[in-house]
């Protein structure tokens, strides 16, 4: 048997500038026991389990606007799956 | 402290990479030549494909079309990537706006009664005729020989498929946000006596069944687009104006529009072809056989498309579709090329 | 194993000792100094006595600035990492060198 | 009709809007038989009962694609145009930073390249529409890495060797057959085992260590158009991964006769794939002036955190295992990086980059990074490499380096244990031998002997007299058409007087 899933991390790199603090905040907003890297260019967003971006906690921020196909303009990598991705919310979590 | 300004200016090394200075000469060279001259691998492959015993990875073999220098063929547009992707991101934001108003303004829900069913029964279905040729633009790009002509084929193919959504997207509308209209343009697709010429033509086109060379293929694909993209998007724009379906204009535009972007390259690689001075007498030889084993078949299949046109409204499409291949064999015989039927 | 494929798979090796004539691809290895980071190869003739092996070595090795070439009369010799007592007069072939042979020594 | 005064909202969600303008344009043939316009999808024995059931997250649209495309290569060019307008290149860490770059250019976009083409391959012959649209999507990402890595690399190419002819010798100079090998052999096997090679293998379990600590460090050295265009091609690279990962879970979903087959590519995969990157060790431990972390350390990282404690845990439940020989990648991260730039700086004479020995500070990093390995490292090779440079040589290696059939690198990898003794092995097929430098890739090689065996060896074809000749190394380094600046040492080269006259200094000042 494989460690349950809600134990096992899942995390995201983001690039790390302007543009995207609105989107970093709301997922430190949305996401309890997130650990954050930073590296030069890179913030990493890493959790155990599952990972929440909310379309509306980032248009809160935001101000705007924002679709959920706009996070690919700030991810980097990630580890885990997009076991959603939908109009107003993207998901990472393992499967198994 | 004291700061110097630096006023010395650097003299660069070289203006570009050598093979780009060895064909060109010692000049900048641009974006395009540096992102799509000679970057397929050429020489040394380590391994025979496990799908292919007679092929090499990249082989000139894949086509009967040949060309003593791949690059010989450049595309007249420049496109590489980011210029690619600008220009379609502005064609689509075009085309959004547009099928946004026809929405807003239920546009498709107005049109006279023989508009109507032709949107729906005629220009909705060819979505898919624009899915099959995708997959034979892709198959371009898979072996072509060269960058140059891969690059165009892969920017074919993604327009293709973005043509197929649009049309797909005409559809929506039509159907008033369902997927109603999609399912039963697709019925008509597969059923409809008028669909079937196209359909089994890009079905043979696909499974090869005159052979498995890409560029005949895409010749094929090409002669049967002058016909419908002649019918269906400009002789049909014009009549739509004069037979208050202005919607159907709005959309057709976009069509027209592209498929004049899409055949300059398309010119060019034939024009390319013919006068390569190894390989020009047979590659048009092998138009020929495009042309033989083809032409008749298209302009059969194109002509059905017509009558069902005529049979909803009445803009002289069987008419037009004649004096389009008329005139597309004038232009094949004038390039030197033997047209089936008599030019 | 075969190859999956959908022919049946069997192209020749391009390394193979035809293409070399007379001579022989032999690979040249310094066991355990890796100063010399890989087993170098050689495109030796087969008729070369083993000596002359020995010989090439001697200033090969020499790019070591702490080999000595004296301590490769003592060298312990292995070919395909059998221990070898190599005939020095005798050719590569008669001393069990093969296309593509790795010829070790430690010393 | 009628037309109702209030429009609804959007009846079809995003699942379904992508579902109609992707997935529904499908139909099944009957003019002809489905095999005759798909004949690539069955010999390799990987069964699927319903194309339907591939997933893509992702759900993009040709429209959305453009759109947010536009918009990273808007960004991305400005960089660039911004960089060469302020002669960017002044402000690097070093000169001898651009090294690394010289391989990246020389063998990393023609592969881009070649992963272009054979998605279109996939887009082309894969039955479902779903597979293919995301390989098409994937094929145009691939067409954008090769050229905005040559367009990011092209202002350097103006300023330093080692880049200008990259495209002649990508298909010719002995390391970079490491690369075109590795996608060579992907290129030539069935789809399937390409998307478990490329899509998954690569891509979703190895790329990171290439790109992310690889980019980072190009910020860290004040390479901002690297940085720039490595993190952008890695927002595709998340999609491309995706991609990989849910081919690997389709085919095992489909048929559990097909886990066996995609556990032995996996194995595969891993291996090659893993030695390909080892080029990426020597990079960042020991080209990169300064550095964000140790390629031990990207590995713990991206490697043993996130693939084997995260998705094998998930691949589990299909029955798929973490890759066979896993545990050798993870006995040699101490030790990689070491043999892998050794390997570079004695043969760097015959290459189209420069090396030199590890200066002070690099080698108080390398200690504190490597505590154990680097002081064993240091006496048996840079000490003595030291005293040929204080006695005014050059130690190059003087001969041709015996390589591995299948990776094709010079054999300098240790037995795991003992660093001091190369990893020597053998296998006869139809009575000729052949050389590994693992027991990852002599595995490799037993599985498809007549495969491995038609390798294009540098070394072997060399002394075939297929390069140049048979006038030794001077006529090979003709053929290779590599100028007299393009490699061997960095200490007195055309790179470094340039470097230094930018910064108004004189060697002796250095």
């Amino acid at each position: 048997m494989s460690a349950p899933t809600a134990s096992r991390p899942v995390g995201v790199d983001l690039q790390e500038n302007e543009e995207n603090r609105a989107l970093v905040e709301a997922i430190e907003a949305d996401n309890d026991d997130l650990t954050i890297r930073h590296m030069p260019g890179i913030i990493r967003l890493t959790k155990n389990g599952r990972l929440v971006i909310n379309q509306a906690s980032v248009e809160q921020r935001l101000g705007r606007p924002w679709e959920t196909h706009e996070f690919q303009m700030a991810i980097i990598t990630y580890f885990g799956e997009f076991v959603e991705w939908d109009d107003d919310q993207i998901v990472i979590a393992w499967q198994h | 402290m004291q700061i110097e300004l630096r006023t010395q200016v650097i003299e660069p090394e070289r203006k570009t990479f050598t093979n780009l200075v060895d064909r060109f000469g010692d000049r900048p060279a641009s974006r395009y030549e540096e992102g799509s001259i000679d970057i397929q691998s050429v020489a040394n492959f380590h391994y025979r494909p496990l799908w292919s015993a007679d092929h090499e990875i990249y082989d000139a073999d894949y086509t009967a079309f040949k060309l003593e220098d791949p690059y010989s063929f450049t595309d007249p547009r420049q496109l590489y990537y980011a210029p690619y992707v600008q220009s379609r991101a502005a064609m689509n934001e075009a085309f959004v706006k547009t099928i946004d108003y026809v929405e807003k303004k239920d546009l498709l829900q107005k049109l006279p009664a023989g508009w109507d069913a032709l949107v729906g029964e005629v220009l909705v279905p060819l979505r898919h005729w624009e899915a099959g040729a995708e997959l034979v633009s892709v198959e371009g790009s898979r072996w072509a020989y060269g960058t140059t002509i891969d690059q165009c084929c892969v920017f074919a193919a993604f327009d293709r498929i973005g043509n197929a959504q649009n049309l797909s997207r005409v559809g929506i509308v039509y159907g008033e946000g369902h997927d109603g209209a999609l399912a039963a343009a697709k019925q008509r697709w597969l059923e409809a006596p008028e669909m079937q010429g196209l359909r089994r033509l890009i079905e043979e086109v696909l499974a090869g069944t005159t052979g498995q060379d890409y560029a005949a293929k895409l010749l094929t694909v090409d002669l049967t687009d002058r016909l419908i993209y002649g019918l269906m998007y400009n002789l049909l724009d014009e009549a739509a104006l004069t037979g208050g379906a202005g919607a159907y204009s709005l959309v057709a535009q976009h069509f027209s529009s592209w498929f004049g972007d899409q055949r300059r390259w398309i010119d060019q690689l034939v024009k390319t072809w013919f006068a390569d001075p190894t390989y020009g007498e047979s590659n048009k030889a092998a138009f020929d056989a495009v042309l033989a084993t083809r032409w008749a078949q298209i302009v059969e299949a194109v002509s059905d498309l017509a009558a069902a046109v005529d049979a909803r409204i009445d803009a002289g499409a069987s008419a037009s579709v004649a004096a389009s291949a008329a005139a597309v064999a004038a232009d094949l015989a004038a390039l030197g090329l033997t047209v089936p039927g008599g030019n | 194993m075969a190859v999956t494929a959908m022919y049946d798979y069997n192209w020749p090796s391009r390394s193979a000792a035809e293409f070399y004539g007379d001579a022989q691809l032999v690979h040249v290895w310094w066991k355990g100094n890796p100063f010399f980071v890989s087993a170098a190869t050689f495109p030796f003739p087969k008729e070369m006595p083993f000596g002359a092996l020995v010989g090439l070595c001697k200033e090969f090795f020499a790019a070591d600035p702490d080999f000595d070439p004296a301590s490769m009369d003592t060298a312990r010799w292995a070919v395909d990492k059998e221990p070898l007592t190599p005939d020095m007069e005798a050719s590569l072939v008669a001393n069990g060198v093969g296309h593509k042979s790795l010829v070790q020594f430690e010393i | 009709m009628t037309v109702s005064p209030e429009k609804p909202a959007r009846k079809l969600s995003m699942k379904q809007r992508y579902s109609a303008l992707t997935h529904d344009l499908d139909w099944a043939p009957t003019y002809v038989q489905e095999e005759e316009i798909f004949p690539f999808t069955t010999f390799e024995g990987i069964k699927v009962h319903d194309w339907s059931k591939w997933e893509d997250p992702f759900r993009l649209t040709v429209e959305a694609y453009n759109k947010y495309q536009a918009e990273k290569d808007r960004r991305l060019y400005a960089v660039l145009d911004g960089f060469a307008q302020s002669q960017g290149q002044v402000g690097l860490t070093d000169a001898r930073y651009m090294n690394a770059m010289k391989i990246f250019l020389q063998g990393i976009p023609v592969h881009e390249y070649n992963a272009h083409r054979n998605f279109s391959y996939l887009a082309r012959y894969a039955n479902g529409p779903g597979a293919r649209f995301a390989a098409l999507c994937q094929s145009m990402d691939e067409l954008r890495h090769a050229q905005t890595e040559i367009h990011t690399l092209s202002h350097y190419n103006k300023y330093f060797d080692g880049m200008h002819h990259w495209h002649h010798w990508t298909d010719r100079v002995w390391y970079l057959s490491v690369p075109k090998s590795f996608f060579e052999d992907a290129m030539t096997a069935g789809p399937f085992e390409w998307l478990i090679a490329i899509g998954f293998s690569f891509e979703y379990l190895l790329t990171n260590l290439l790109f992310v600590p690889f980019m980072s460090g190009a910020s860290f050295n004040g390479d901002l158009p690297t940085m720039t265009f490595g993190f952008s091609a890695q927002s595709d690279e998340s999609r491309h991964m995706t991609l990989g990962l849910e081919a690997i879970k389709f085919m095992c979903e489909q048929d559990e006769d097909n886990v066996p087959i995609v556990q032995d590519w996996l194995d595969k995969w891993f291996w090659r794939g893993y030695r390909l990157i080892a080029l990426v060790a020597g990079m960042m431990d020991y080209m990169h002036p300064k550095r964000v972390m140790s390629w031990k350390e990207a590995f713990e990282l991206y490697f043993e955190e996130q693939m084997l404690n995260g998705l094998f845990k998930d691949l589990e439940y299909y029955g798929i295992k973490p890759p066979r020989h896993v545990q050798w990648a993870i006995d040699e991260k101490e030790i990689l990086s070491h043999q892998v730039y050794w390997v570079l700086y004695q043969f760097s004479h015959a290459a189209a980059f420069s090396t030199t020995i590890p200066n002070a500070e690099d080698q108080a990093w390398l200690e504190a990074n490597y505590p154990e390995t680097w002081p064993v490292f240091k006496e048996v090779a840079w000490d003595k490499a030291q005293r040929v440079m204080d006695a005014g040589g050059r130690y190059f290696n003087p001969g041709l380096p015996q390589l591995c059939t299948v990776c094709q690198i010079p054999m300098g990898f240790t037995e795991p244990g003992n660093p001091l003794v190369q990893c020597q092995r053998q296998s006869v097929y139809e009575g000729e031998r052949y050389d590994f430098c693992s027991d990852g890739c002599q595995w490799i090689f037993d599985r498809e002997p007549t495969k491995y065996r038609q390798a294009w060896l540098p070394v072997h074809q060399i002394f075939q007299g297929n390069c140049g000749g048979p006038g030794g190394l001077p006529a090979v380094a003709e053929w290779y058409k590599l100028g007299p600046n393009d490699g061997a040492e960095y200490l007195g080269s055309n790179d470094q007087k340039n470097w230094l006259a930018w910064h108004g200094q004189t060697p002796k000042e250095a």
